[in-house]
């Protein structure tokens, strides 16, 4: 489909300093049309939208050569217009919104000040109108209750809820384009489905044209018309979304079509004869002081984790999923005892480690490392790279100056890095390279299990890829234990032995990976597998299935209180779903957040929605 | 017609009774009259009526005063007889602390105050009095209401502690101006009181407001906002009179800036040490360099103002840094730290005189340091040497040495200065003789008792400055104590504006 | 940010990146600063006299070049024919030294407290914070005052009270760092490695503190120096003839109508010193902060 | 939101007992207050007397709870050397104080906060330069001697401006820069930190994005947020301010202001003035802290929220 051009993008350079960002890159946007930049981090998505808006000399960037035109009546030469001409252009006829909804927010501004500050500019509305128009504009991107949000602030808001803010607020003057610079990236799969679904039906109201910048190739399929690809600043290849998918001409798009994880193809199987776990944790719970009031009567507590029970095996691989929120961080933190669990029993190498205080906890800890999600903040920056993955070894062996050398270059060449890394910081390295570094941290002291939570989330496909690959390897070369926990489904299926979904603090259904993503039985899972992008653009227009929309029981509780429990049932071998009680109100209670009425689903019934049987 | 004067002090209190300072001298004058009155105008002791008209002596031991008819309070209230015994046994016949102590070291001698009639009283003495005038003249004694004072506080027939407490913050008296406004160290305000017995004040209004730094008070007389101001160190008087619009007054106060020794320090018992402290000590030049030579150096404890008993051809001190030099090697100094403490500000060129004394000792081989201490080192044990001020208190040497130097007198008492039956009986003849040669003869003695064992030394009659706009005509008067601001008819006059 | 070699940066190799980064301004305080130390360190062989020798006759001449100025006396004398130069020369060595120590006591004191406040959290934290508060509370002037008297004012009690003057803010920011870097993922991963608190005060808390400290000890320096001062105005300050650019300006200030170089000496040289330690502190804070190199 | 006040009370209330607690004993062992009271040149046996008079001979401990009792009867004591009601002295020091106090940090917020923005904004040309070197220089030197020079030179030789006291709107103007001068260079430069914090964030781009002219952006959007860490920086001054009080600037233009009042007490070791001054002048920095506080929280909605947890 060809289409009157919207915007102009010919031969744009883009240097910060004497770096070039961008080169020679061109594209068109056609009045209407999705147009996907796609590209692994650094290769200059971002530079080239914050170009379009103008906002990249305020980033320390500057255009070196080309062009960007707006076109209209007159064509608008974006490029060289003045910064007095670009305000009128921003935020009304060009608009954006960004990756990060909590820190783009202003958060001491009322939501719906920040909305109806750019009615009150591009449209001369008074400040009673645009108040009123900012309600409205919420309503469209479906927040409930809009009136009360223009009340609320940033923080009061799910991250979902303050995507749509921004999107709301990006679309009050309903521009001729809107720029998304990965606006779902932070959020969860069923929080991304959503927005996806929202942006695509705002555009067919208001006809507006998006340029989408993702790196996911999942969300490329489901929404774009026409993809660019981006590699280190120069366009790799573009056309429209079809032929891209079905036949990537340029090597780069191949690589990154295969390293995209798609959900389906292939978990490695189960262990066949377990061995006697390393971690075995029964009806663990978790929970935070919440509110202290003068009287024990008022204090309320947080009840993050809620009577959860797992073991891992040796060389064995749990995954845990769930959305945002849910508590497997707080799991993984006190099955490390770095949080300290208010009930149940934990055992590591069959120690009872529940009870211990932290003097004694100390030497146990060599048995189990942790690797975290942000790669750069779980690295000092100021030791070297020699002390940060020597360190555990260190505290429990004291090693020699000499030997420390030897281990960090053994433990260097074992994730893959070249051994003279030793002498470096952790800001002379990728994000992919730390998340190495953090590994082989964890290896230092060759522990049972290693707690995996979001290792690869921040990290690009092709380097999450390298670096569950890794994991893969350590497994079989020296039969670690992972407990992997993260959000995205896709991941976990190609490392799992086993999975485990959590929500709302506790497990609902666990088994192998296998039996659990192609024959889902709670209505959570069923929810969150459906939500998962599939990167296959002939399958964009799919509907989405209409699951009940599961109301969370209430975690947040007087201290003499906790949440019921479900009981767990097994469905097949080793396969087991909760079991809510029908009647519970506290699971399928009057839905609150999201008004949609639905019907309580029937938890056990063995129906397939999954979307495995669509693969 | 109105002035201000900008002071570097305004008192905390207002009572004559109590109050013996260099800052409070300042203030009592204009509100308070005494029974016997001073002509101002001379040096000499020449005694008018006051607030008595005629006193003779009925006994070698009673002296009767005749009052002054029509005089009244500033609240009102007319004086009675009653008011003047009143006042004087407060004093006399003291047991609120403060006069006790105000009384013990110069007027022991008196015992009380009778009425005989409305206008008369009758006053008493132990042993005969050879200084009733100037006792009778003494700011101490000035003369308080009787009623108001003893009903400010509780039972208003009693003259209870607090009664006295209370007044030295509203105090009442039956001068020619009247205490308006009072903020304890902050501002003072007189208003002319119109049923002065007296000459009509020639001021309206005058405001006293204390303003402590220097470059403050000469800019305020600057800009206008004092038409007075005191207390200019000699550094800053080229800058006041070199003005054209200014004035500069000034004079050598009664009083001195002394240097005190702790005679019973352990390692200043020897004499010839205290002697070669003092020899060492070149006050001429101290003169020249931090007065201009504006001072007066004494050449013994004695004024001026003495009039008959002033004795300038006594030696008892001088400058001899060969002789300290020689009397240090005699007592066998080995260089031990001696310490000079002042205070950091009380008195003009105090630090830098204790500098430069110091600096003048380490020519004679003493091992001097300042040590600069806020309180009064003066009857601490380690103190050794400190500066310090002998005011005259009134015009006799009693009432400048005598007050701090007699036998259990205060320097005594602090236990720095020691006494022996021979010093107290030389100071009986110099106390209480009739006979001024006898006096003088004996303060002869005790000069040289002091040469020979020094625990003070004078080090000079500090040249106090005043400045004022050129059409404010004061000057301070020869014959007041140290710092009086009179402002009583005859005392000042403004040019015609 | 690639594998290709990047040395680790030593330290002088830093100082000399900082140096490059500083402009025109930073330069000159940079430039300033070691002029000062200099000048300080070399106080006793350049001074022309013995700053404490008085010549009575010869005193408050104006520097050279004025009516009455007095041969060899080049920036006048003060009060007691003390020349005005030695003294300054003095003063700024020991006003610095006292700087830098009081400076370094607040430092250690304050930031000991705020580590252990930071890292114990709880009722020690409690405890520590209301000493902060107390402290913050109670007029400094009078602290000292009280130190003053208890123990005399002898130059070990003052830098005792200037050193006292500034541990409430190391203490308070310390904290502040501490509480920020114990959420830092990285303590954790200290913590899941094994470590005690103790190893993760000294490898991992401190050194991500030092840049913060080091731009609040050059804050405090210069506090330091004008705290010395006012102290000397109040008559409490080191005692005579000991000379200190805040004695030489606390005492000379009577001076300034008649004889203002005995202040201006000593004056300019604590504007320099402020100047150059305040310029210093934002150069350094700007340098430490990554988010602002990264531009 | 009723617990974390009462928490903060309970909190100010220890301080508070603990600052009572110590400035009692330091005043009783700074130095015997007989040495400054009573005076010189006395005998022993009048000393004794007056020791008993001001009853300065009682055991320490009966002291401090007749002290402590002052709270609950609120007889706090006359002045050993004013001899009247240390409560009427303080209280007539504190109406001064307050106003010079008011006037800086007026005079602080004006100029700091436009000079702090401009330096970050500018950082990197020599505008941001100039303008923090303009707010050093009120730091630069002693406020004393930038008081006595500004007399020397606006009153002394121009004759422009009053130098006693604080009769008019005239007076305030020295007095006020003076004390003003270190404040506007500590502040500029908090202001300058806090709003390179916030120039770099997310927020200011979408802000940008929107088409908000830069002078909007950096005012409502970067300085609304700068304004709540400044708020607790503000709140430190002002309450490092009242406590340090401007004992130099009272003394330089006879301000009848609480410094003044505390240092002199202090060192004539007038206790009982300086035990209720320095409690007075602590209970407001305290109560001022508090107040900042709870602002801080209430500027910042991500706070208001946890306070009413
Ligand atoms: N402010 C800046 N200063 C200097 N270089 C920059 C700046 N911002 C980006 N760059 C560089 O420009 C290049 C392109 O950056 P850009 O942010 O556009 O990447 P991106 O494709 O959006 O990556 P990501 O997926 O991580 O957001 C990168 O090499 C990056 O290091
Ligand atoms: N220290 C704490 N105090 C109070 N609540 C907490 C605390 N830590 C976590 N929580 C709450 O517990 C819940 C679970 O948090 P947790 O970090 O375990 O979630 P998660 O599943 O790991 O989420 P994400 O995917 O976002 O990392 C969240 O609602 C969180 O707000
Ligand atoms: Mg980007
Ligand atoms: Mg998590």
């Amino acid at each position: 489909m060809t289409r009157a051009p919207l915007l102009t993008v010919d031969n744009l350079c883009l240097n910060f300093g004497s770096h070039a960002a961008v080169r020679n890159l061109s594209f068109d946007i056609g009045k209407g049309e999705t147009v996907a930049l796609v590209g692994e981090s650094g290769s200059g998505k971002s530079a080239t939208a914050l170009a379009v808006l103008r906002l990249i000399e305020r980033e320390g960037g500057h255009i070196a050569s080309g062009r960007i035109t707006l076109h209209g009546a007159p064509d608008l030469p974006l490029s060289t217009l003045t910064e007095r001409q670009m305000q009128a252009v921003r935020g009304n006829r060009v608009s954006m919104v960004f990756q990060e909804p909590m820190t783009a927010l202003n958060p001491v501004m009322p939501l719906g000040e920040q909305v109806a500050e750019v009615l009150q500019l591009h449209q001369g509305l008074d400040p009673a109108a645009a108040r009123r128009a900012a309600a409205e504009a919420l309503a469209r991107v479906k927040i409930p209750e809009p009136e009360r949000r223009l009340d609320q602030y940033p923080h009061e808001l799910s991250g979902g809820l303050r995507q749509r803010v921004m999107i709301a607020m990006a679309l009050a003057c309903r521009p001729d384009l809107l720029i998304a610079d990965e606006p779902t990236t932070a959020l969860d799969v069923t929080t991304q489905a959503e927005i996806l679904a929202l942006i695509r039906g705002l555009q067919d109201e208001i006809g507006m044209a998006v340029l989408f910048i993702t790196h996911d190739m999942g969300v490329v399929a489901k929404i774009a018309d026409q993809v660019v690809v981006l590699k280190r600043g120069e366009k790799a290849e573009d056309g429209p979304v079809d032929e891209v998918f079905s036949r990537p001409r340029a090597r780069y798009t191949q690589q990154l079509m295969a390293a995209t994880p798609k959900l389906g193809s292939g978990a490695p199987e189960p262990l066949r004869r377990p061995g006697a776990p390393v971690l075995a944790v029964e009806d663990l719970s978790v929970r935070f002081p919440v509110r202290r009031g003068l009287h024990r009567r008022n204090h309320l507590d947080y009840h993050a984790v809620n009577g959860v029970s797992l073991s891992i095996a040796p060389g064995e691989t749990l995954g845990l999923v769930g959305e945002s929120g849910c508590g497997k961080s707080t799991l993984a933190r006190a099955v490390l005892r770095l949080v300290a669990p208010s009930g149940g029993k934990i055992h590591l190498d069959g120690q009872e480690i529940s009870g211990l205080d932290s003097a004694a906890m100390r030497p146990l800890r060599q048995r189990a490392q942790m690797v975290f999600q942000d790669p750069f903040a779980s690295l000092n920056p100021r030791m070297s790279v020699r002390d940060l993955i020597t360190e555990p070894a260190q505290i429990h062996k004291h090693m020699s100056r000499r030997i420390r050398r030897a281990l960090a270059e053994d433990l260097l060449t074992k994730v893959g890095l070249e051994p003279d890394a030793a002498d470096r910081f952790p800001h002379q390295f990728s994000g992919g390279q730390r998340q190495r570094l953090c590994i082989a941290r964890a290896l230092s002291v060759r522990p049972a299990l290693i707690v995996a939570d979001e290792a690869v989330s921040a990290l690009d496909v092709s380097v999450a890829r390298q670096v569950t690959d890794l994991m893969a390897r350590l497994q079989t070369e020296d039969g670690v234990s992972f407990l992997f926990i993260s959000h995205d489904i896709a991941v976990v299926e190609r490392v799992s032995h086993r999975v485990a979904v959590m929500w709302a603090g506790q497990i609902v259904e666990t088994g192998p990976t296998k039996a659990v993503l192609l024959n889902p039985q709670h209505a959570y899972t069923r929810r969150l597998l459906s939500a998962v992008p599939v990167p296959d653009p002939a399958r964009r227009f799919d509907p989405r299935p209409d699951f009940p929309s599961l109301q969370p029981p209430d975690l947040l509780l007087p201290t003499d209180q906790s949440p019921l429990r479900a009981r767990m049932l097994e469905v097949a071998n080793g396969h087991f779903v909760a079991a809510h009680d029908q009647a519970s109100p506290l699971l399928f209670g009057t839905p609150r957040v999201v008004p949609q009425t639905t019907a309580p689903g029937a938890a056990t019934t063995s129906e397939s929605h999954g979307l495995l049987d669509r693969v | 017609q109105e002035i201000t004067v900008g002071a570097a002090n305004v008192s905390s209190y207002l009572d004559p009774g109590r109050d013996h300072s260099n800052v409070g001298s300042q203030f009592y004058y204009n509100a308070f009259d005494t029974l016997i009155g001073k002509n101002h105008d001379t040096l000499d002791a020449e005694w008018v009526p006051a607030l008595a008209t005629e006193w003779k002596l009925v006994e070698p031991k009673v002296m009767e005063l005749k009052l002054r008819e029509g005089v009244t309070f500033h609240n009102g209230e007319a004086m009675t007889a009653d008011d003047v015994v009143f006042s004087l046994n407060r004093m006399y016949q003291a047991d609120f602390p403060p006069y006790v102590v105000r009384s013990r070291d110069r007027l022991g001698n008196f015992v009380e105050a009778r009425k005989v009639d409305d206008l008369t009283v009758r006053i008493s003495v132990e042993k005969e009095e050879p200084l009733w005038e100037t006792l009778l003249n003494l700011q101490q004694v000035m003369i308080i209401p009787e009623d108001y004072t003893k009903g400010l506080t509780g039972d208003p027939n009693v003259a209870e502690h607090d009664d006295f407490e209370a007044f030295s913050l509203a105090p009442v008296g039956t001068g020619p101006y009247r205490v308006a406004e009072f903020v304890p160290g902050e501002r003072l305000v007189w208003e002319r009181f119109d049923d002065f017995w007296g000459d009509a004040a020639p001021l309206e209004k005058v405001t006293v407001q204390q303003i402590p730094e220097t470059a403050s008070r000469l800019t305020a007389l600057k800009t206008g906002e004092a038409d007075i101001i005191t207390n200019i160190a000699p550094d800053q008087l080229a800058l006041t009179e070199a003005d054209p619009d200014l004035r500069t007054v000034g004079s050598a106060t009664p009083l001195f800036h002394v240097m005190i020794m702790n005679v019973n320090h352990p390692k200043l018992t020897d004499p010839r040490i205290r002697q070669a402290m003092s020899l060492s000590i070149d006050r001429d030049t101290l003169n020249e360099a931090l007065w201009l030579g504006k001072a007066v150096v004494p050449s013994t404890h004695t004024l001026e103002e003495f009039g008959d008993l002033y004795m300038p051809e006594l030696e008892t001190f001088e400058y001899n840094p060969e002789k300290a030099r020689e009397l240090l090697e005699e007592a066998g100094y080995d260089g031990f730290e001696i310490t000079f403490d002042t205070h950091p500000t009380y008195y003009t060129n105090g630090l830098l005189a204790a500098q430069a004394i110091t600096e003048m000792w380490k020519e004679v081989g003493i091992n001097g340091r300042v040590n600069i201490v806020e309180k009064w080192s003066g009857g601490a044990p380690e103190m050794m040497a400190r500066n310090w001020s002998n005011p005259m208190y009134f015009a006799d040497p009693f009432g400048s040495f005598g007050v701090m130097w007699a036998p259990n007198g205060p320097s005594e008492g602090e236990g720095r200065f020691n006494t022996d039956a021979d010093y107290a009986e030389i100071w009986e003849r110099f106390r209480f003789s009739s006979d001024v040669e006898t006096r003088k003869a004996a303060y002869a003695e005790l000069m040289e008792r002091i040469k020979q064992d020094p625990p003070v030394l004078p080090l000079y009659r500090p040249y106090e400055s005043w400045a004022m706009r050129k059409d404010v005509n004061w000057a301070p008067k020869p014959g007041h104590i140290p710092y009086v601001l009179d402002f009583r008819a005859g005392s000042i006059s403004l040019a015609s504006n | 940010m690639s594998m290709t070699a990047v040395p680790a940066a030593s330290f002088p190799a830093t100082l000399l990146a900082l140096w490059r980064g500083a402009d025109f301004i930073q330069k000159t305080a940079i430039i300033i600063g070691l002029a000062l130390v200099i000048l300080a360190v070399m106080a006793p062989i350049i001074a022309p006299f013995d700053p404490n020798s008085q010549s009575l006759i010869a005193r408050l001449r104006p520097p050279l070049g004025f009516e009455r100025a007095k041969g060899g006396y080049v920036l006048g004398t003060d009060e007691l024919g003390r020349d005005v130069l030695s003294r300054s020369l003095h003063g700024l060595r020991l006003t610095l030294m006292l700087a830098a120590l009081g400076a370094t006591l607040g430092l250690m004191l304050g930031g000991v407290l705020g580590l252990i406040a930071g890292i114990a959290g709880g009722r020690t934290e409690a405890v520590i914070m209301a000493a902060v508060d107390t402290q913050i509370a109670v007029p400094f002037t009078l602290v000292a005052l009280f130190l003053l008297a208890i123990f005399g004012s002898s130059l070990q009690v003052i830098v005792l009270v200037l050193g006292l003057a500034g541990w409430e803010q190391y203490a308070r920011i310390v904290r502040g760092e501490v509480r920020r870097l114990m959420k830092m993922p990285f303590i954790e991963a200290a913590r899941a490695a094994g470590a005690g608190p103790l190893r993760i005060a000294r490898y991992h808390l401190l050194p991500n503190i030092v840049s913060p400290l080091v731009v609040q000890f050059t804050l405090s320096l210069s506090n330091i120096v004008l705290l010395e001062s006012t102290l000397s105005f109040l008559g409490l300050g080191v005692q005579p003839p000991t000379a200190t650019l805040g004695a030489m300006v606390g005492i000379g200030r009577d001076y300034m109508p008649t004889a203002p170089w005995i202040v201006a000496a000593p004056a300019l040289m604590i504007l320099l010193i402020t100047f150059a330690v305040q310029i210093l502190g934002d150069w350094l804070r700007d340098g430490a902060d990554v988010r602002l190199r990264a531009r | 939101m009723l617990s974390y006040v009462l928490r903060t009370l309970s909190r100010m209330v220890l301080t508070f007992f603990v600052i009572v607690t110590i400035v009692f004993f330091a005043t009783r062992l700074s130095g015997n207050a007989v040495d400054f009271v009573i005076g010189e040149g006395i005998t022993s046996e009048d000393r004794d007397l007056l020791i008993a008079y001001y009853e300065l001979d009682e055991p320490i401990f009966t002291q401090y709870l007749a002290f402590l009792r002052a709270f609950t009867d609120g007889q706090f004591g006359l002045s050993f050397i004013e001899r009247r009601p240390v409560v009427d002295m303080v209280l007539e020091r504190i109406w001064p104080s307050t106003q010079l106090l008011l006037s800086a940090m007026a005079l602080t917020l004006l100029v700091s906060i436009p000079l702090g923005i401009a330096a970050a904004i500018w950082r990197n040309s020599w505008v941001g330069s100039a303008a923090m070197v303009a707010a050093f220089l009120g730091y630069a030197v002693p406020n004393f001697v930038l008081a006595i020079g500004m007399v020397l030179v606006f009153s002394y030789w121009l004759n422009w401006l009053p130098v006693v006291g604080n009769g008019t709107a005239l007076h305030f103007i020295m007095p006020t820069i003076a004390m003003a001068g270190v404040l506007i260079a500590a502040l500029s430069r908090f202001t300058r930190n806090a709003m390179l914090d916030v120039l770099g964030q997310d927020f200011m781009r979408t802000a940008r994005a929107k088409g908000l002219p830069e002078g909007r952006v950096i005012v409502k959007h970067g300085l609304r947020n700068a304004g709540i860490t400044l708020l607790s920086v503000i709140g430190l001054q002002v309450a490092g301010l009242a406590a340090a009080g401007s004992v130099v600037i009272e003394a330089i233009f006879a301000w009848p202001g609480i410094g003044d009042l505390l240092v002199t007490s202090a060192l004539r070791r007038d206790y009982p003035v300086l035990q209720f001054g320095v409690l007075t002048v602590a209970l407001a920095v305290i109560v001022i802290n508090a107040v900042i506080d709870l602002a801080y929280a209430w500027a910042d909605p991500r706070l208001r929220q946890s306070m009413k947890g």
